[in-house]
């Protein structure tokens, strides 16, 4: 018995020294990753939202009115993971949603805004793991331009499936993502809209 | 139900661990000269993947998110992982002597399977339930076995081939199972959800 | 010092007439009139990609063995046979070293690296066309109608380059039976005319050369399953690649399983994944890659469909 | 055995990915550009090192029951700095390397040389174990991603993440696409290890005679 | 009878069969040969100790070698004459075997125990079986089982049917047909004696479709013994195995290892019945058979009735000598048959036919890869998969071999005869089979 | 405080583990004998088979439940047995002698030529099956090459007279070709033998002549010569007792046939010698 107390003694007293260099790791780390984060978040929220001088994380107001429309099922939006709505001068100048995406090569994150009308101003991949030459082109600014001035209310769908964006030459899979996800959006614009929210 | 049936045959034919997502390459060379053992092999893989999925999953979510620990859980993962494995090696080792010796030394490689450690990160980034994440751990699992059921049968018939002797063993392990996924490549963009009626 | 120089060998002494390069030139001479009809289809171009293909996969073959020092084999036309499929099975105006590139690749990768004639596991063709697909999607999904046009579809300009089953899974057009039967339909070089195949395909099972089990309970199992799922049957069977390709590719003797049993098996999963690739899938055709994941799966057939013996005790469970 | 040979076999002779045939995984689905191998081939040597040594050091100490899941979490706290530190500092790295580092947790070659060689040999062997094992995985990895970037894109050294299109070699339209899908990298890989092996052969048989 | 559906079995082939340059002629005799080497070994069993010294005078008849053992056949002399040598000569196969070497004297002076019986429907079922055995009569179908020993069921053991085996499917071959269109009383009085031998009152006469004249010359035969009845067979080879026989006639399956008594049968060619016939009726031992003589290389393809002990070459010469020098001489038929490399090897009472082949028709060919057409698996009477065994057997893998039922093959020879690759199929299994049997009595010896 | 959130959580993770481990290992201890995988370590790894048993994990299971010899592997020789023993702990006792394969036929297709064409598997035991064999002499090499092809050492080839030629070098006595050959014509013969008799025809001196230039015809006058009595003829067949011979040579040059000869380092010591 003695020898199962030292073993697990000995796994405790591992892991604990791991976990205490990784706490410490993470401490002086985890500021700089944060700040990384949201350096990143602002500048991509600005490229796709132009006018605002401020955004606000708005997604619990936008989902709990969601959860009042809805049956309270699935997630209706299951792409759409944060609202941040765009203000001047605390008018509301648009809408950018953070959506998901699922591509070829795995999660895509990208972020779509929205003007006040319903109309597509900007589209940015922040991440995904696409084929290099192929889905990846999803990041060039011709195939995110497609998408700028899509309205809500028409159903936004490649040519393939019938619908009115051009996907990317032979990476269809990762043009259908992106166009879901604005797709999402809109939709979830015109719903928040139709309910009044802003 | 849909959705089960979209994550299972989604793990086991769309994003085929072996020969799609690169994970769990080296039991699958390893492990894959006899349709037998490959076969006791993909079991023993499936229970791992199966309990690990719900062991790790739990420990995100009751240990490492409530306490914010979201850093540890490479290294929490991994922990759950090779204790749970080296438990199932000896409780095998027991049990089934035959087995243990059909599997051999493969048996800890399951630890360094980087299948079982994609899985349960998987389930996390995929935010999947604890059932789903159950179900997505076992299709992950019988992807690989099927794969290496697959690729035993193929290489038994390897064996009388005259093979040029430098890509003998692992090479052509390497260029069968490159073939094997472009065979696969015809699941890319199966819309499975529209199959089962998930939209 | 022969002793009396008679020939001794163990029984039997007779031997059957046809031999492996007489059933190889054999569907050379069947692939004639479905090559014939794509080059009446698509133009000389098909001819000059018929050449290319032949011409690299023999190349190839006899250039690798040259290499290895192994005796050269390329008179077993079993490359001559390849290459020929696989220029069938390719749009008539991809690039031609493209074609080339998937004969080498053909040869040497899916073939020679296995040891060559019968160790194959996955039919050659058939990976030099996947490859091709894989690697330059463009080229390989740009089709070009035949000399006539198609007065079916409405607009015309609108879809200008799409097979039958791209038209009907895309824009829900469906393609005239007699056109699809005829082959005045874009697709791939030798796969657009029913009748030109189905010619060849009867003087390989006249010739004994092929069985009926693959072929039919392929096609029998696509018209069957697309009926359950709603579609036509006869437009899907006539559509695509499917007639090419259960008569001359699933019927492949080294890539398709040796028991009676498992043939029907292999078949019958061809025509499941063709199916659902075509109804569900990324891609508006399946049978490439159906064909390509059952030639996977033949050794793990032929393991588990080895027939019951000839005075096997009958096991009662 | 000297520090020396210590630290060079891996390159060579003992190369972990083209001779003991570890690492397979992340080989193949990291080396899409020479940027990523590289990258990844660093990590991978940083974590390597720092494992090496720690479980040199701690030989002695840790009951062979337990040895695998000691290995495993002092292995996974290397990756997880090395996860954090590039996130806080090179973040634009860290993303193009994105999931493929905690992954390096169960690439085989660490664990396998915490097992075979750091477990029974001093640190200072050790550590020239870890540099020359993590080298040569980089030297591989750097080499067949070269390959797949030219054949599969068409261009040499690209970052575009930082903006960097790369050296074209050739039209992007004739690039083979399926070089950088999966079943290229198993090929790839396949072909220059069967290519490896043979001059290796050729020149045995030519010291032989 | 002429509206019944032809039986068959699974499996098998088509071959060419060459018959029609003897199964015409009507057969002729021989007259008997100036020397026989009679080898003292021509069955399966124990060989047998000579009962004569060199410088004996040996009667036509005359028993001139016997053994104690349980499993074996005596055998007799051919001609009567003078024995000038008991000594080792080349037998088929590249045997070496003990023969006895009698010069005749032309006299033909029968042995002093041949004499007809008068007493035949008395005899019973154990008199019956002991004549057959002092007769020395032998499967003459080609494996020269020891006839007395196949109708002695092992203990536990029964029949309830005896099938006599006219299907002669090898192709070449005409020895049974013609007997059974030039004596088909005595085939059907032999077929009676089985069935009373056996105690059974139930036989069937199998005969392939291409032989009319035999069908219906052996149907008259038996018009009025409905315990006899002739069933007619598809032309395929090999019908004549007894395992596919049984299923054709019986549809019963003979269990794998088993013999045709595991489902109460017993076969027998129908020469053996007349053989059996002769012995009873007449007195007269096994001494003589019939022989095909045929193939591209003979002067007078033709079937003959031969002294036992009678030189092939000889034989070859009473055929009027070669028409071209032979590349190939085969006793037996092409499929099983086994190939000499001499003519200096005596007529047994298991030689169905002698064959001269032309360099064209045994022309030695390459063999290809195969391809894994599955055409061998298709033609395998025996439903296994040759070209696994044989790929194991060439690979030195015996036990993977095993694992694929080698030691079941009958070594019919469809799968070579199908292959279109040319491969030695039956060649490899023959060599797993030897080296399976070679560690098994290793094993045993251990 | 967040560091020891950290440390206690995955602390006390490794703990429950760590415990886990430890009583399993308790609970389901298996007993194997540790000494087995370090023979394995130490055997060489060819799983050649030349022991007897299957590969060398077998040999060593055998070993350890003491049914087989620490030296008993043919292939690592004296070396490898001194380190089993160590593992074992016994005493080795004297070092084998080391034996090589020799090939007893010298008929090649020049001196001994065959009964008829043979026409199937490149395979000496299929041959064999094939009335008899080709070779004139039914005692001589069939030269197809099977112990050739048994060979994992590369330490056989076939030579240019069709006779396997042994590379006494490589050799390492395993016994493969020993085993592949049907007509037993190569033996394992100890390394310093260096003078054999390379036949093993056991036919009268009258059929030999008939059917070979080089096979002995058991005339006996090696027997007659040999000072030392090494040489006898059994059925035919001069045999040479190796304990005895003291590589004199006489016998080598009285052979009417020449089919006793001096092989390894005398030979070419003569050889320099003579030249």
């Amino acid at each position: 018995m003695r020898d199962v107390l030292r073993l697990g003694f000995i796994l405790f007293a591992i892991c604990a020294v791991a976990a205490g260099a990784l706490a410490f790791v993470n401490d002086i780390t985890e500021e700089r990753i944060a700040a990384q984060a949201a350096m990143k978040l602002e500048q991509a929220l600005e490229s796709v939202v132009p006018g605002a001088e401020e955004f606000r994380d708005e997604t619990d107001r936008v989902l709990a009115l969601k959860a009042a429309v809805s049956d309270g099922g699935r997630p209706e939006f299951p792409l759409i993971n944060r609202v941040y709505v765009g203000y001047d001068n605390g008018e509301m100048v648009g809408t950018a949603f953070a959506c998901t995406p699922s591509g070829y090569g795995g999660p895509i994150d990208a972020v779509v805004g929205v003007s006040r009308d319903g109309v597509v101003t900007g589209l940015t991949v922040v991440k995904h793991t696409e084929t290099p030459g192929l889905g990846a082109n999803i990041t060039s600014r011709d195939f995110q331009m497609r998408f700028v001035g899509l309205r809500a209310g028409i159903p936004v769908k490649v040519t393939k499936d019938g619908g009115q964006v051009e996907a990317i030459t032979g990476a269809t899979i990762s043009s259908r993502a992106v166009a879901s996800a604005v797709d999402q959006a809109l939709r979830l614009f015109e719903l928040v809209t139709r309910e009044g929210v802003w | 139900m849909g959705e089960i049936l979209v994550i299972f045959f989604g793990g086991v034919l769309l994003n085929n661990f072996i020969l799609s997502r690169f994970l769990g390459i080296c039991p699958f060379i390893g492990v894959s000269k006899q349709v037998e053992t490959a076969t006791g092999m993909g079991m023993a893989v499936v229970f791992v993947m199966g309990v690990a999925s719900v062991v790790t999953w739990m420990v995100e979510h009751y240990i490492l998110m409530p306490l914010g620990l979201g850093y540890l859980r490479t290294i929490a993962f991994i922990l759950v992982i090779a204790a749970l494995v080296q438990l199932v090696e000896m409780v095998i080792q027991k049990v089934s002597p035959v087995l243990y010796k059909a599997l051999g030394i493969y048996l800890p490689l399951i630890t360094t399977n980087c299948a079982v450690l994609g899985v349960a990160i998987l389930n996390i980034t995929e935010k999947y339930n604890l059932l789903e994440a159950a179900v997505n751990g076992i299709a992950g699992a019988s992807g690989f076995t099927l794969a290496i059921v697959l690729f035993a049968a193929i290489r038994e018939r390897m064996d009388l081939a005259p093979i040029p002797e430098s890509l003998k063993g692992f090479p052509m392990a390497l260029i069968t199972a490159g073939l094997m996924s472009i065979a696969f490549l015809g699941f890319v963009g199966f819309r499975l959800k529209e199959l089962f009626g998930v939209m | 010092m022969d002793g009396t120089g008679l020939i001794v060998s163990s029984s039997p002494h007779q031997r059957a007439a046809v031999s492996t390069p007489v059933i190889m030139s054999d569907v050379i001479l069947a692939l004639m009139p479905a090559a014939l009809a794509g080059v009446w289809f698509f133009g000389l171009r098909a001819l000059a990609m018929m050449v290319v293909c032949v011409a690299a996969a023999v190349g190839t073959e006899a250039g690798l063995e040259k290499l290895m020092k192994k005796p050269v084999t390329i008179e077993d036309y079993s490359a001559a046979v390849a290459g020929f499929l696989l220029a069938l099975v390719l749009p008539p105006d991809l690039p031609l070293w493209m074609g080339a590139i998937g004969a080498a690749f053909a040869m040497a990768i899916a073939k020679f690296i296995f040891g060559g004639l019968g160790q194959n596991i996955f039919n050659p063709a058939l990976i030099g066309r996947a490859v091709l697909l894989a690697s330059w999607p463009v080229f390989m999904t740009r089709w070009r109608w035949p000399i006539f046009q198609a007065p079916w579809i409405p607009d015309f300009d609108a879809v200008s380059s799409a097979t039958p089953l791209a038209l009907w899974k895309l824009n829900g057009i469906k393609t005239p039976y007699l056109n699809l039967f005829l082959g005045n339909v874009a697709g791939s070089i030798g796969e657009t005319s029913a009748l030109a195949i189905l010619v060849g395909a009867a003087y390989l099972l006249w010739r004994g050369h092929i069985s009926w089990r693959i072929p039919v309970s392929f096609i029998g199992t696509v018209a069957v399953l697309t009926a359950l799922f709603g579609q036509d049957p006869v437009f899907h069977v006539l559509a695509g690649g499917l007639l090419l390709g259960a008569f001359f590719m699933a019927t492949d003797y080294v890539t398709s399983p040796v028991t009676p049993k498992g043939q029907i098996v292999f078949g019958v999963g061809c025509g499941v994944l063709t199916v659902f690739i075509r109804l569900y899938g990324g891609y508006p055709e399946g049978v490439c890659y159906a064909i390509l994941i059952m030639n996977a799966a033949a050794a793990l057939i032929d393991r588990l469909t080895v027939p019951r013996k000839f005075g096997e005790v009958k096991k009662v469970a | 055995m000297s520090f020396r040979s210590e630290l060079t076999k891996g390159l060579v002779r003992e190369n972990p990915t083209f001779r003991i045939l570890l690492g397979m995984c992340p080989t193949m689905a990291t080396s899409l550009a020479i940027s990523n191998g590289i990258g990844m081939g660093i990590a991978a040597t940083f974590v390597l090192v720092g494992s090496n040594v720690i479980v040199s050091m701690l030989r002695n100490v840790i009951p062979s029951r337990i040895r695998i899941p000691c290995y495993i979490v002092v292995i996974a706290s290397f990756v997880t700095m090395v996860d954090l530190i590039m996130a806080a500092f090179v973040p634009k790295l860290h993303e193009v390397l994105g999931i493929f580092i905690p992954l390096i947790v169960v690439n085989c070659i660490i664990l396998a040389r915490a097992e075979a060689f750091a477990s029974k040999n001093g640190v200072l062997y050790s550590l020239a174990d870890g540099i020359g094992m993590g080298l040569g995985f980089t030297l591989a990895l750097t080499g067949l991603s070269a390959i797949r970037e030219l054949l599969g894109t068409g261009t040499l050294l690209a970052v575009p993440d930082f903006g960097f299109p790369g050296f074209r070699i050739f039209d992007r339209s004739l690039a083979a696409v399926m070089v950088i899908l999966p079943p290229g990298g198993f090929i790839t890989l396949g072909l220059l290890i069967g290519l490896l092996n043979s001059l290796t052969r050729r020149k045995k048989k030519a010291a032989q005679t | 009878m002429a509206t019944m559906v032809a039986k068959t079995f699974r499996g098998g082939v088509h071959a060419h069969y060459h018959k029609e340059d003897t199964a015409s002629k009507p057969i002729r005799r021989l007259p008997p040969p100036a020397r026989v080497v009679i080898p003292l070994h021509q069955h399966t069993g124990a060989p047998c100790e000579p009962l004569v010294k060199v410088g004996d005078e040996v009667k036509v008849g005359q028993k001139i070698g016997d053994s104690s053992a349980r499993l074996t056949a005596p055998v007799h002399a051919s001609v009567s004459g003078k024995v000038v040598g008991i000594s080792l000569h080349p037998q088929s196969g590249g045997r070496d075997v003990l023969s006895v070497i009698i010069e005749s004297d032309g006299k033909e002076t029968l042995d002093e125990h041949v004499e007809p019986r008068t007493d035949v429907d008395h005899l019973s079922a154990d008199e019956i079986k002991a004549v057959i055995r002092e007769a020395g009569i032998v499967g003459l179908g080609g494996a020269a089982f020891p006839t007395y020993f196949k109708l002695t069921p092992p203990p536990g053991k029964s029949f309830d049917t005896v099938i006599l085996n006219g299907a002669e499917c090898e192709p070449y071959l005409s020895a049974d047909h013609r007997l059974m269109v030039e004596r088909p009383g005595d085939i059907v009085d032999g077929a009676r004696l089985l069935l009373k031998a056996t105690g059974v009152n139930r036989a069937y006469i199998g005969i392939e479709e291409n032989k009319p004249d035999a069908i219906e010359a052996i149907s008259k035969a038996v018009k009025g013994d409905d315990r006899i009845s002739v069933v007619p067979l598809k032309v395929k080879y090999p019908q004549g195995a007894e395992k596919q026989l049984i299923w054709a006639i019986l549809g019963r399956e003979v269990p794998s290892g088993g013999l045709p008594v595991d489902v109460g049968v017993v076969v027998n060619n129908v020469g053996t019945a007349a053989a059996v016939r002769d012995a009873v009726f007449s007195g007269m031992p096994l001494v003589e058979r019939v022989v095909t003589v045929a193939g591209s290389c003979i002067a007078e393809p033709q079937n003959v009735v031969v002294k036992v002990g009678m030189l092939v070459s000889d034989l070859i010469e009473a055929c009027g000598g070669y028409s071209a020098p032979p590349a190939k001489v085969i006793i037996g038929g092409p499929m099983m048959g086994v190939a000499q490399f001499t003519t200096d090897i005596p007529v047994t009472k298991g030689t169905s036919g002698v064959l001269l082949l032309s360099k064209d028709e045994a022309a030695p060919c390459d063999a290809m890869p195969c391809v894994r057409c599955g055409k061998c698996v298709e033609a395998c009477s025996m439903r296994l998969m040759p070209l696994w065994i044989a790929s194991y057997a060439e690979a030195g893998r015996f036990d993977d071999a095993e694992r694929m039922n080698a030691l079941d093959c009958i070594e019919c020879g469809c799968c070579s005869f199908i292959c279109p690759s040319r491969r030695r199929l039956v060649q490899a299994i023959r060599l797993a089979k030897s080296e399976i049997m070679a560690r098994r009595r290793r094993a045993q010896a251990k | 405080m967040i560091y020891l959130k950290a440390v206690l959580s995955l602390g006390l993770m490794g703990a429950v583990f760590g415990l886990a481990l430890a009583l399993a290992a308790k609970k389901f201890a298996i007993e194997q004998d540790p000494r087995q995988d370090r023979i394995v370590e130490v055997l060489p790894g060819a799983n050649c088979g030349g022991c007897g048993f299957p590969g060398c994990s077998g040999l060593a299971a055998a070993i350890v439940a003491e049914k087989a010899p620490v030296d008993g592997c043919p292939v690592g020789g004296p070396a490898v047995a001194a380190k089993v023993a160590a593992i074992m702990g016994v005493e080795v006792g004297a070092a084998k002698e080391r034996k090589v394969a020799r090939v007893l036929c010298q008929g090649s297709s020049d001196n001994c030529g065959s009964r008829f064409v043979y026409d199937g598997l490149s395979d000496c035991k299929a041959a064999q099956l094939v009335d008899g064999g080709a070779k004139a002499c039914v005692y001589g090499c069939l030269g197809l090459g099977s112990c050739v092809a048994a060979c994992s050492f590369d330490a056989l080839h076939m030579g240019p007279d069709g006779l396997p030629v042994v590379d006494e070098e490589e050799c390492t006595s395993c016994g493969r070709c020993v085993a592949a050959c049907p007509r037993g014509i190569i033996q394992l013969v100890p390394a310093a033998q260096s003078v054999t008799v390379l036949c093993r025809s056991y036919a009268r001196g009258a059929e030999v002549r008939k059917t070979c230039k080089v096979g002995c015809i058991g005339c006996g006058l090696c027997v007659k010569v040999c000072p030392t009595g090494a040489v006898t003829v059994e059925n035919n067949l001069a045999v040479i007792d190796p304990a005895k011979c003291d590589a004199c040579g006489k016998c080598v040059e009285k052979c009417p046939t020449k089919c006793i000869v001096m092989k390894g380092a005398k030979a070419s010591a003569d050889a320099l010698a003579a030249s």
